[in-house]
């Protein structure tokens, strides 16, 4: 990336660490068949594929048997909560889930409603955690299939997983968390965690891009009904020639992240303390989000600043406005106003997210660069009344 | 996905608004619609424009645009400012079509402003 | 992959081109960004995207905004499939295709069938070809979806796609393609084809694997209804964080095989005639497929000889039985049985497929193991009765 | 997704089959089903297997399965023929659960050649 961008944007994506890399040149020079062949060229592939596998099972302690690859957190949400409730829906079609969720679950679960599921949208406090009693309270005899994220990518938010996933395991319902952003940042041991649907991407932890995979426990009743159709790969779950070195890729990064956890968090930690105290004392600031949430992300509004001339005045930072970045005229993020904050301050919420390469420098830069910018917008705005 | 919104020009005209601020005790106008808020402040001699500033709540695109709607009328008869419309705007400055609401905002202030000097005399 | 090892199955994958491999790494050290975000870096991914549906679509001669990019020809195929015929049912459910297609395709329809559509499966005769005039009798009034492949992955066939595509723009009938295998490998201008929908894949090209495009007329009618839900991305017709990377060597293999497809089929008609002419004269041998296909492709049959034990018998060589990879128990080729053929021609059939680097001496060296491999299974064998 | 379906003796046994052929002037049964094709030939002596030897059409674990039976029966009682199983194979063979039918074949055959012994004497 050019020398002059300061990027704050490792929640949106991150760049492949270089030992990730190395692995799938490796790999895309040496196993480049097909790994349904059974000849010599498509067994070596295979092999690959079992050892990133083992690696990506090792993060989660899981066995390498219950991962699904598919071609990212988006592909994996739509398979889990399509295929999850499908498969479930013969016992009972009420299937729950959140509004601050991502709109690959949302949207999904949209889709279903006109399928004919019945959808119950719990809500979030006012940091954007789910209370288990809340949860507990929307649930029914006919609630068959639950998706709740686990880090949330727009404020960092961490769900008690644990909590939820105990209440859905004694009623016997499926549990979906999308951990797209939680997935080789925070140690999650699905061992012990009564999770039965897991969905991640490889961007979002130093991974490459157009691969990710679907965790189905194995356990009775847990299963997924197919979204694609074709060859009889990944027995019949996911069809479609296997990406041999992007999946190599995943599992390399995975392997890393394992080893690492705790050093990253730590280093998360320190560089969200220095954005944040930079910025603290800023009149009408506000923190979206929890204190004690993931973090490698922090989201701030601030009263009285239009959000799309803040980001623009903080280039060279590349950071996420609050909003969804798909939308032409942006738009006050759904998640943001799902917390209760008015439009004016979520459409002024600025997402910064930190990765490992990011240095204490560059944290103080955006700092003083954030400061800079409120203070020329409110100095060029108008007073509320002329 | 995301060109560039944002063409050289309006990079230039954000970062550095010459028009930016008050004209002393000149006329004044205040919008506020479709996430804009604009007033705009005039002095004018012999029927020309002399000063022009304004103050701005809204998106690069409206800040550069009422810089640049400045920048065209000071020194031109104040009876343009009535005839102002947002196509003289958008011609020499790309504006996303689904911003041209916004760019209607700024059209509206600058006429009203027109307005006031002709109520004025 | 392994130097003792002779590759001869370029049908079922490439080697990634050195150059595309260059674009990628370039662009995976510079251009990480989420190409959704409207920031600098964002906008950096933009362009990089940008580049490579250009180069696609003059590979194809179509305009950069008619491709949507995929996970791979198994989901544009789903995708068009499924997308398309959903979008058309409301003026009619009668969908057409043939049993020679890849399951990619006939694993859609038998969904759809379920679903409630109407499926005819013309047939083809014995090379493998459909007549246009069989074809258009197998049409009705309420038909809508048509799915035809270019090149078949067995044998190497090439329909006549401008034939059956003026038969459908005729009666307004929205007509795929699933050109998998013909795409970078013979001329397609998609400029004069009467094609609605084209599925393509980049590792059947020397591309990544993982990434694929469908390409989408820009005429009235022909849409697709997304199969995927979740972000705004590509016009909300495909969600999820684009893979700039693989996009960027997909377009690459684009241009590099839009340079190159006169030498590349002269190069493989050469190695094809060697091959065949090396083991044409083995008693019971015969040709699957038509003479004219696809020179990348020979697919034989030998009279009884066990196909398992023959392609054990030919390693070095990888080359594929024509059987569905992916069953553990070798079944028959359901495409050539379409074709015909009788179980015991089927089971024994082998698909060699030659690519851009394959030589002389490797055909020459496989042309000789076939021949050593059929006379020492047939002596192998005990006689028809004992 | 495909392991190496064939193990190294797999591999060995159906490279260099040492009991493919023909015992001249020996007892023979042949059996066809499950997409296998065996004929066996033997001889005996003094209630021994002298030689025995395989012709077959199938896969390579048949090839692979058929040779280790005859080099495992050569020398033994004939009566051995009789009671061989399915298992006896397979415990030295790792063959594919699958193909768990086609072995049961030359359980048929090494037995009805028994058979062909016993009905002699
Ligand atoms: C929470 C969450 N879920 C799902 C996704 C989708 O991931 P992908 O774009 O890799 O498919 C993302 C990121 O975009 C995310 O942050
Ligand atoms: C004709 C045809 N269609 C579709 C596919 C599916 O492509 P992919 O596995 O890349 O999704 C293939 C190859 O596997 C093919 O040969």
């Amino acid at each position: 990336m050019s020398e002059d961008i300061i990027y704050l944007d490792y929640a949106a994506s991150t760049p492949v660490d270089p030992r990730v890399y190395e692995r799938m040149c490796e790999v895309s020079q040496s196993a480049y068949a097909n790994p349904s062949s059974t000849h010599a060229a498509g067994r070596l592939t295979h092999e690959v594929i079992g050892r990133a596998a083992e690696q990506l099972g090792g993060l989660l302690n899981v066995s390498p048997e219950t991962l699904i690859w598919t071609s990212g957190a988006t592909e994996s949400d739509n398979l889990a909560i399509a295929g999850g409730a499908r498969y479930r829906a013969h016992r009972g079609k009420h299937i729950v889930t959140m509004r601050t969720e991502h709109k690959a679950v949302t949207d999904v679960f949209e889709m279903l409603a006109q399928e004919g599921f019945d959808v119950t949208w719990v809500d979030a406090d006012s940091r954007g955690l789910l209370a288990p009693d809340v949860f507990a309270a929307a649930l029914r005899d006919d609630t068959q299939f639950v998706s709740i994220m686990f880090v949330n990518n727009e404020t960092g938010v961490i769900q008690d997983i644990e909590a939820l996933g105990a209440i859905c395991r004694e009623r016997d319902i499926l549990f979906h968390v999308d951990g797209a952003q939680a997935v080789g940042k925070v140690p999650i041991d699905l061992a012990s965690l009564p999770v039965d649907l897991l969905s991640l991407t490889g961007h979002k932890f130093y991974g490459p891009k157009g691969i990710g995979a679907l965790y189905i426990a194995d356990r009775p009743g847990c299963h997924v009904a197919p979204i694609l159709f074709g060859g009889g790969q990944q027995r019949r779950i996911r069809p479609g020639t296997l990406p041999t070195d992007l999946i190599a890729g995943l599992g390399m990064a995975a392997e890393i992240a394992a080893g690492g956890i705790d050093d990253d968090l730590a280093h998360l930690s320190e560089l969200r303390d220095v954005l944040w105290n930079g910025i603290r004392e800023i009149d009408g600031i506000s923190l979206n989000g929890d204190p004690d949430g993931f973090p490698g992300i922090l989201n701030v509004s601030v009263e009285d600043i239009e959000g799309e001339s803040l980001l623009f005045a903080l280039e060279p930072i590349c950071a996420a406005t609050g909003s969804a970045c798909n939308s032409k005229v942006q738009e006050p993020s759904y998640v943001l106003r799902a917390l209760g904050r008015t439009d004016m301050q979520a459409q002024s919420a600025i997402r910064f997210s930190v990765g490992r390469p990011t240095t204490i420098e560059e944290v103080e830069f955006a700092a003083g660069r954030y400061r800079e910018a409120v203070a020329r917008l409110r100095q060029l705005a108008p007073d509320e009344v002329a | 996905m995301s060109a560039d919104p944002y063409s050289a020009r309006v990079r230039d005209l954000f970062a550095a608004p010459a028009h930016a601020g008050d004209a002393a005790g000149g006329e004044a106008v205040y919008v506020a619609d479709q996430d804009v808020r604009l007033r705009l402040t005039a002095t004018a001699a012999d029927g020309t424009i002399e000063v022009l500033r304004f103050r701005a709540w809204g998106c690069p695109h409206v800040i550069a645009a009422t810089e640049a709607a400045c920048a065209a009328l000071e020194g031109r008869p104040v009876t343009d400012l009535e005839n102002y419309t947002a196509a003289d705007v958008m011609q020499n400055l790309p504006v996303p079509v689904e911003k041209t609401g916004r760019i209607l905002v700024i059209e509206d202030a600058v006429r009203s402003l027109g307005q006031r000097f002709r109520d004025r005399t």
